[in-house]
């Protein structure tokens, strides 16, 4: 039932924003602000729970509900939770509390709107998070697209129709093959069993034919392979990303991404493993050329939030290297890319958004020397800068180092291909703080450090990557029972 | 005193966290004593743990604190743990004292610089990283502070960041290292493919069980290792990166570009013996490379006119040194070297400054000159240095240290004579540019006047350290002439000692011929830029001489080479794929569909007959199917 | 029964062609009263009075009314004629008939393709088919009568003197 | 004279029907094609009572009623916009009144 609340905070919090926002203006903010702190601190309580229940080591679920929906066509309202969904949904409450945090003074009108549809997307992300039923999730699937779609094409920049249009092209294609999927694998099941159900543990035990199964798994992992974005299929996420207001791109980076590293691990290779395995070689390719391609771009970019979005295409090449490397090492790996990425590619947008407020401008060209002027700003990006090289220390460099060194005993030459990434990952990094933060000062008009809003927001960011880079141990833990389970 | 292993690193750490959180508020009294203190301090419990490591060694060899276990998933289990055993302290001690020595340096010479806190911050967090490589009993620990110490030399060579060149400099120089890095990584992931673990004491255990002597795998590991180590310490062909990495200030230089950070290659080589023993082809590499950087660096070295890049190229050389001894097995001299390396080379870097900031950062040496009474105590402790670098008989630490690596050059197992040839002309090289430099600088005419002399705070470093230059080479000595060998001993409790060939000459003669070359190299130096210096202007009319000159001056030609060869085609590649080819892709497809539209939308005209003719088509069409 | 029906089927067809290849509007109305008269006769052989009654009073009786008074209103003559003959040349009717004679062809082929039967004709009177029509399709005459209903309200709406008013897509 | 079959009937319908649309694509003017139209739909009507005919069912007859009331409505909704056509455009000229046609869809890449 807590799954239950936990979604329904957010849809009613959202809600609750739209109608009171022709009241008072500052209604909206405050009551998003609650809803995403009373969700984090329900996941808070739920993480101790959880800890304290036998530190999980078994692949059991930790909490299942599930309810009659609509039994004439099978469909039933199924929330799980185990070790691998509390650790995203921890995630996604603390990227969901700075999203609200980021957008309080950017938002300039509609606000009620904005919260509403700000909040029905962290809604949509926590249920395909929890989902256990095919159908559900697929319904979670696009309630996070639609209110994103909005928050993208409303309050976006110049640009925002372009990039709104492709966003929501690009993720819908895939969604409709992921439902093509579900529904081929609904019918061979019933065929099977005669009995219709949507339900993941049912479907679990489905065994289409080779190559059936061989598209049906294509048709998830096209949807899921959009999300991530894989490169060639990368292409909508430099426009979202660029155009989509501070928060959004927070939400997009950190979590929307996730949602595919989350289908591609919970669905495809679960229910299709055989066929994934044959698949390995190929996606660990993509992942690679993913990660190299996605820095050969970010450094060419002058637009600062387009550099960052390519940075993300670059580190979700590991993730998809490490799901298909097919060994614990490599899948802890993944889970701590998926973390870590969220907190410093979340942070480098934060940044991002807090000089376009000063500056007005995206444009690396017309920055410069900005350290001085705010030096606590310049050391904060120093560090998602260096994260985002991987340095050790902080947390991305525990993920890719496990995902390499996991994805090495898989393929030595795509690994070989991918830490090559490693070198352009500095060059675009380094590029971009030179661009930024050092040089001669070119800005004049006088530029104000960060205040205390933006300083909690930063401070929590360094935290938490920090301790993941240095602490990682306990979310490991976390999800070692799922990884365990999924390896064997 | 050893269960306080943990605050050598975490001292300062400590100073990092205060002063970058803090650090704009206090006052820069305050943030000196913090900046200085935490590394005199943790000099000082290094001391107290040598001593007592000296007194009462540990059982097992090394000190090892556990801290907390810091990742393990699968087989790959990771702890955050330090041990120091006879290597590291050699390390630990050179890093904290030289280190405390320079950071006293620094509280004066920084102190006109508005970013006082952030320049002891980034100090002390890379004296903290560098301590963790070396305490690290893991790779990974130790790729940690590998990294950390990369940054830290990024953000101090770019600490005068508003100039755009110190910019490039220092993104030059994490790129160039980065690549080293790279390889480095991928060598542990072989490494631990092959033995299931990162735990340095396990993997010399177990390398010489799991591997045959020659393996092609453990020739793979330990090159990608060594690309590792050449990345960080210079050598051919990663070395480009140093000589730019001089736009830093000058204790930086001293600490990091001279006595510490770069001499890590030498110590992962050292540290991991056992792997490079197991390969014989990768020894010799490394033996190779160690030569060719030490004579090419060399080379460039005698025509720079820059002070602080003569004595770059002088570091490269020096470290050259090292890797020819680690080369050829002569583990312990190429550490003796460090250590004595790190006394001279710190100090003619800081005893640079102190000649740059009182000729008003004038860094041209034939700019300079006549400074021999003006500042006197400048004067002499260079004297000290540049002699030590010379490597003067009998007097000097750098000719303690560098006349075995001669020596083993030639006589090692893996020694051979034409190592030992290149090593000797190095050996002339370094004794004709010291002299060069000295006279150029301190002899002569004044050309530009004396500024503020240096102050207390500054001096007593260069004594101390003037005085190490010196001394430092009394605890090792040539078994030949004195049986006192201090250093190796302690050291070969964890290293190997070096295997001889048989029926080699007389160790004598090769130290003869050493210390001739060395005065050989004086007396051109002295004759070329003092006696008789018509000589070289007749050389300088020459053309191809001259661009010999340029050529050495531009380091061998090798900046335009990778310019050419890698960064162009990657800028080039960058530029044309700035939109992204994947994007016109999917534009295409959608311009595609505009142009169906645009297709389609012709039938749409408006005309009713038109609609009627088409629905007539259409059952035509239909009627027809069925017919057919 | 046979001769009347081929009769019939003679006149209407040729009382059609003249219908659609008059110029003047009310020739062409004149003639197709003839065609309409015509079916009516062919329901009549065909055993449907009751069809042909309503053929003669609703088709040849109203509608044509509605036509000749529009026709009245708008006082189209002369010009229109003009304007048709003008038109209508070999050139434009050409490729329609051609494409029309085309679709004959294939529906005859079509229907020469079932199995012919000879026609029995035997009367179906109108009680059988109002049974029939409040039986089984009485949703489709409620519906019918909605549709009329809607025609009833649309013509009084339209037909109506406006000004030109053009919908705010069309501006 | 021999008695006429299913075919001849149906025949008949379908020249009636063929003759209609060859006026519905000709003329030029509003009301011929509406003319043409009635033709199209009688012709339609007489092959649905043929059919009933011919199984001696009411259920062809129905579908003439049927028809006849669309032919009603038609006419009158098709009559009431003559009327307005020509009171707004002044001609009932088909080939003048193209207010469907379609504008090319604005570039969006």
């Amino acid at each position: 039932m807590i799954l239950v609340w936990l979604i329904a905070i957010l849809l009613i919090g959202g809600t609750l924003c739209w109608l009171l926002a022709q009241w008072n203006k500052v209604f909206p903010k405050w009551i998003a602000l609650c809803a995403t702190v009373a969700g984090l601190v329900l996941m808070v309580w739920l993480c101790l729970q959880y800890k304290n229940s036998g530190d999980g080591a078994g692949s059991e679920w930790f909490i299942n509900y599930r309810l009659s929906w609509i039994p004439a066509f099978g469909i039933s309202f199924h929330l799980a939770l185990d070790g691998l969904s509390l650790v995203l949904l921890l995630l996604t409450f603390f990227l969901g509390i700075l999203s609200v945090l980021c957008s309080w003074n950017e938002i300039k009108e509609k606000h009620g709107f904005y919260f509403f549809n700000l909040l029905w997307t962290l809604a949509g992300i926590c249920g395909v998070f929890v989902a256990m039923d095919l159908f559900l999730f697929y319904f979670f699937w696009e309630v996070m697209l639609v209110p994103m779609y909005f928050l993208i094409s409303i309050w976006g920049d110049t640009n925002r129709r372009y990039a709104s249009y492709k966003f929501f092209l690009f993720t819908q294609a895939g969604g409709l093959l992921m439902l093509l999927s579900i529904l081929a694998l609904y019918f061979i099941h019933a065929q099977q069993t005669g009995i219709y159900s949507f339900d993941y543990f049912d479907l679990l035990h489905t065994s289409p034919g080779a190559s059936t199964a061989k598209w049906i798994m294509m048709g998830f992992l096209f949807a899921f392979m959009v999300k991530l974005p894989v490169v060639p299929f990368h292409s909508w996420l430099p426009d979202a990303h660029s155009e989509a207001p501070t928060a959004g791109s927070l939400i997009l980076a950190g979590l929307l991404l996730k949602t595919g590293a989350y289908g591609i691990i919970r669905f495809v290779l679960t229910l299709f493993p055989q066929q994934a395995q044959a698949f390995g070689w190929w996606a660990m390719l993509l992942g690679a050329i993913g990660i190299l391609y996605g820095a050969f771009l970010a450094f060419a970019q002058t637009d600062l939030k387009r550099l960052i979005a390519y940075t993300s295409v670059s580190h979700m090449g590991f993730v998809l290297l490490g799901i298909f490397a097919f060994n614990e090492i490599a899948m802890q790996g993944v889970i701590m890319q998926i973390l870590t990425h969220g907190i410093s590619t979340g942070a480098l947008f934060v940044m991002a958004g807090m000089l376009k407020e000063r500056l007005h401008t995206r444009d690396i060209n017309q920055m410069g020397g900005l350290w001085t002027a705010m030096p606590f700003m310049g050391g904060a990006a120093m560090l998602f800068t260096m994260a985002s090289l991987g340095l050790p220390m902080l947390g991305n460099f525990i993920a890719e180092f496990l995902i390499l060194i996991g994805a090495f005993s898989a393929s030595a030459a795509l690994t070989v291909l991918a830490t090559l990434g490693l070198i352009f990952s500095a060059c675009y990094a380094l590029r971009m703080m030179q661009k930024v933060f050092l040089g001669p000062a070119t800005v004049t008009a006088p530029l104000k450090d960060m205040n205390v809003r933006e300083w909690v927001m930063m401070s929590a960011l360094t935290i938490g990557i920090i301790v993941l880079g240095l602490f990682p141990q306990p979310v490991i833990d976390m999800v070692k029972g799922v990884v365990g389970a999924l390896v064997d | 005193m050893h269960q306080y292993l943990y605050l050598i690193p975490a001292l300062p750490l400590l100073g990092f966290l205060i002063l970058s959180l803090a650090g704009k508020h206090l006052h820069k009294r305050v943030i000196a004593w913090i900046g200085a203190g935490t590394i005199g301090a943790a000099a000082l419990i290094t001391i107290l743990l040598g001593i007592e490591f000296l007194q009462s060694p540990p059982a097992s060899g090394a000190y090892t604190q556990l801290l907390w276990n810091w990742f393990s998933a699968g087989q790959l289990s990771v702890a955050v743990s330090i041990t120091a055993d006879a290597l590291t302290l050699v390390f630990i001690f050179v890093i904290t004292f030289v280190g405390a020595l320079i950071h006293i340096y620094s509280t004066a010479f920084m102190r006109r610089d508005r970013d006082y806190a952030r320049f002891f911050a980034s100090m002390n967090l890379f004296v903290c990283s560098m301590l963790v490589l070396v305490m690290a009993d893991n790779l990974v620990l130790l790729y940690l502070g590998w990294e950390g110490v990369g940054l830290c030399s990024y953000l101090l060579i770019g600490f005068w960041y508003e100039t755009p060149a110190n910019c490039h400099a220092a993104n030059k120089a994490f790129y160039i290292t980065r690549i080293g890095d790279t390889a480095m990584a991928i060598g542990l992931f072989l490494l631990f493919k092959e033995l299931g673990s990162l735990h340095i004491a396990t993997i010399i255990e177990q390398a010489p069980k799991h591997f045959e002597a020659g393996d092609t795998h453990i020739t793979l590991i330990a090159l990608l290792l060594l690309a590792g180590g050449i990345g960080k310490s210079a050598q051919l062909p990663l070395q480009t990166w140093l000589p730019d990495a001089m736009a830093g200030p000058s204790p930086v230089s001293a600490l990091i570009h001279a006595a510490t950070m770069v001499t890590a290659g030498v110590y992962l080589i050292a540290r991991m013996h056992t792997l490079f023993q197991l390969s014989p082809v990768s020894m010799t590499v490394v033996a190779v490379i160690g030569a060719l950087t030490l004579f090419i660096a060399g080379c460039s070295a005698m025509v720079q006119t820059d002070i602080k890049r003569i004595l770059a190229y002088s570091t490269i050389s020096q470290i050259g040194y090292m890797f020819l001894a680690l080369g050829v097995g002569a583990w312990s001299a190429a550490i003796f070297h460090f250590f004595t390396h790190a006394f001279f080379k710190a100090l003619l870097f800081l005893a640079a400054g102190a000649v740059i900031e009182a000729l008003h950062h004038e860094h041209n040496i034939f700019k300079m000159g006549g400074l021999k009474n003006s500042m006197r105590v400048v004067f002499l402790t260079f004297l000290a240095g540049a002699a030590s670098l010379a490597a003067l008989p009998l007097v000097t630490a750098g000719f303690f240290s560098k006349d075995p690596i001669l020596w083993y050059a030639w006589g090692a197992a893996n020694g051979n004579p034409f190592l030992w040839i290149l090593a000797i002309a190095g050996a002339f090289i370094t004794a004709f540019y010291s002299t060069r430099l000295m006279l150029v600088v301190f002899w002569g005419e004044r050309k530009t006047p004396v500024g503020d002399h240096p102050g207390k705070w500054m001096t007593v470093p260069l004594v101390i350290l003037g005085i190490g230059s010196v001394a430092a080479g009394f605890i090792e000595w040539p078994h030949n002439l004195v049986h006192f060998t201090l250093f190796s001993e302690q050291v070969q409790k964890v290293l190997p000692a070096v295997v001889l060939k048989q029926n080699l000459p007389s160790e004598l003669i090769f130290q003869g011929i050493a210390a001739l070359v060395t005065f050989a190299g004086l007396y051109t130096g002295y004759v070329l830029y003092y006696s008789n210096k018509g000589i070289l202007e007749g050389w300088r009319q020459s053309a191809a001489l001259l661009a010999i000159r340029n050529f050495l001056l531009g380091g061998w030609g090798f900046d335009d080479l990778y310019h050419a060869l890698f960064v162009q085609p990657f800028l080039f590649i960058t530029r044309i794929n700035k939109k992204d080819v994947f994007d016109r892709l999917y534009n295409g497809i959608a311009q595609a569909n505009i142009n169906i539209n645009r297709l389609l939308s012709l039938t749409q005209n408006g005309s009713l007959r038109w609609y009627i003719a088409g629905v007539l088509l259409g059952i035509l069409f239909i009627i027809t199917m069925q017919l057919l | 029964m046979n001769l009347l029906f081929y009769i019939s089927s003679f006149v209407a067809v040729a009382a059609t062609i003249l219908a659609i290849t008059r110029f003047h509007p009310v020739h062409a109305l004149l003639y197709l009263v003839v065609s309409f008269l015509a079916a009516a006769m062919i329901f009549l052989s065909l055993g449907t009075p009751f069809i042909a009654v309503l053929e003669v009073i609703v088709y040849a009786g109203a509608i044509i009314v509605l036509f000749i008074f529009v026709v009245m209103m708008l006082n189209l003559g002369k010009d229109t004629a003009l304007q048709e003959k003008n038109w209508l040349r070999p050139k434009v009717w050409a490729g329609p008939c051609l494409l029309v004679l085309i679709l004959l062809v294939e529906m005859i082929v079509l229907l020469l393709n079932a199995p012919d039967v000879t026609m029995h004709i035997t009367v179906v009177d109108p009680r059988k088919v109002s049974l029939s029509l409040f039986g089984e399709y009485i949703i489709a005459l409620e519906l019918v009568g909605f549709l009329l209903m809607a025609g009833i309200v649309g013509a009084a709406h339209i037909g109506k003197q406006k000004k030109k008013i053009l919908h705010r897509f069309l501006n | 004279m021999p008695s006429f079959t299913v075919h001849t009937v149906l025949i008949v319908s379908a020249v009636l029907f063929v003759l209609g649309l060859i006026g519905v694509l000709t003329r030029k003017n509003v009301i011929f094609m509406l003319i043409s139209v009635e033709i199209m739909l009688n012709a339609a009507g007489l092959a649905f009572v043929a059919a009933g005919a011919k199984w001696q069912q009411p259920d062809g007859q129905v579908m003439f009623l049927f028809i006849l009331a669309m032919a009603a409505a038609e006419v009158s909704i098709g009559l009431a916009l003559v009327l307005q056509i020509y009171h707004q455009h002044k001609t009932l000229d088909v080939e003048n009144i193209t207010a469907l046609k379609d504008e090319a869809v604005d570039e969006m890449v």
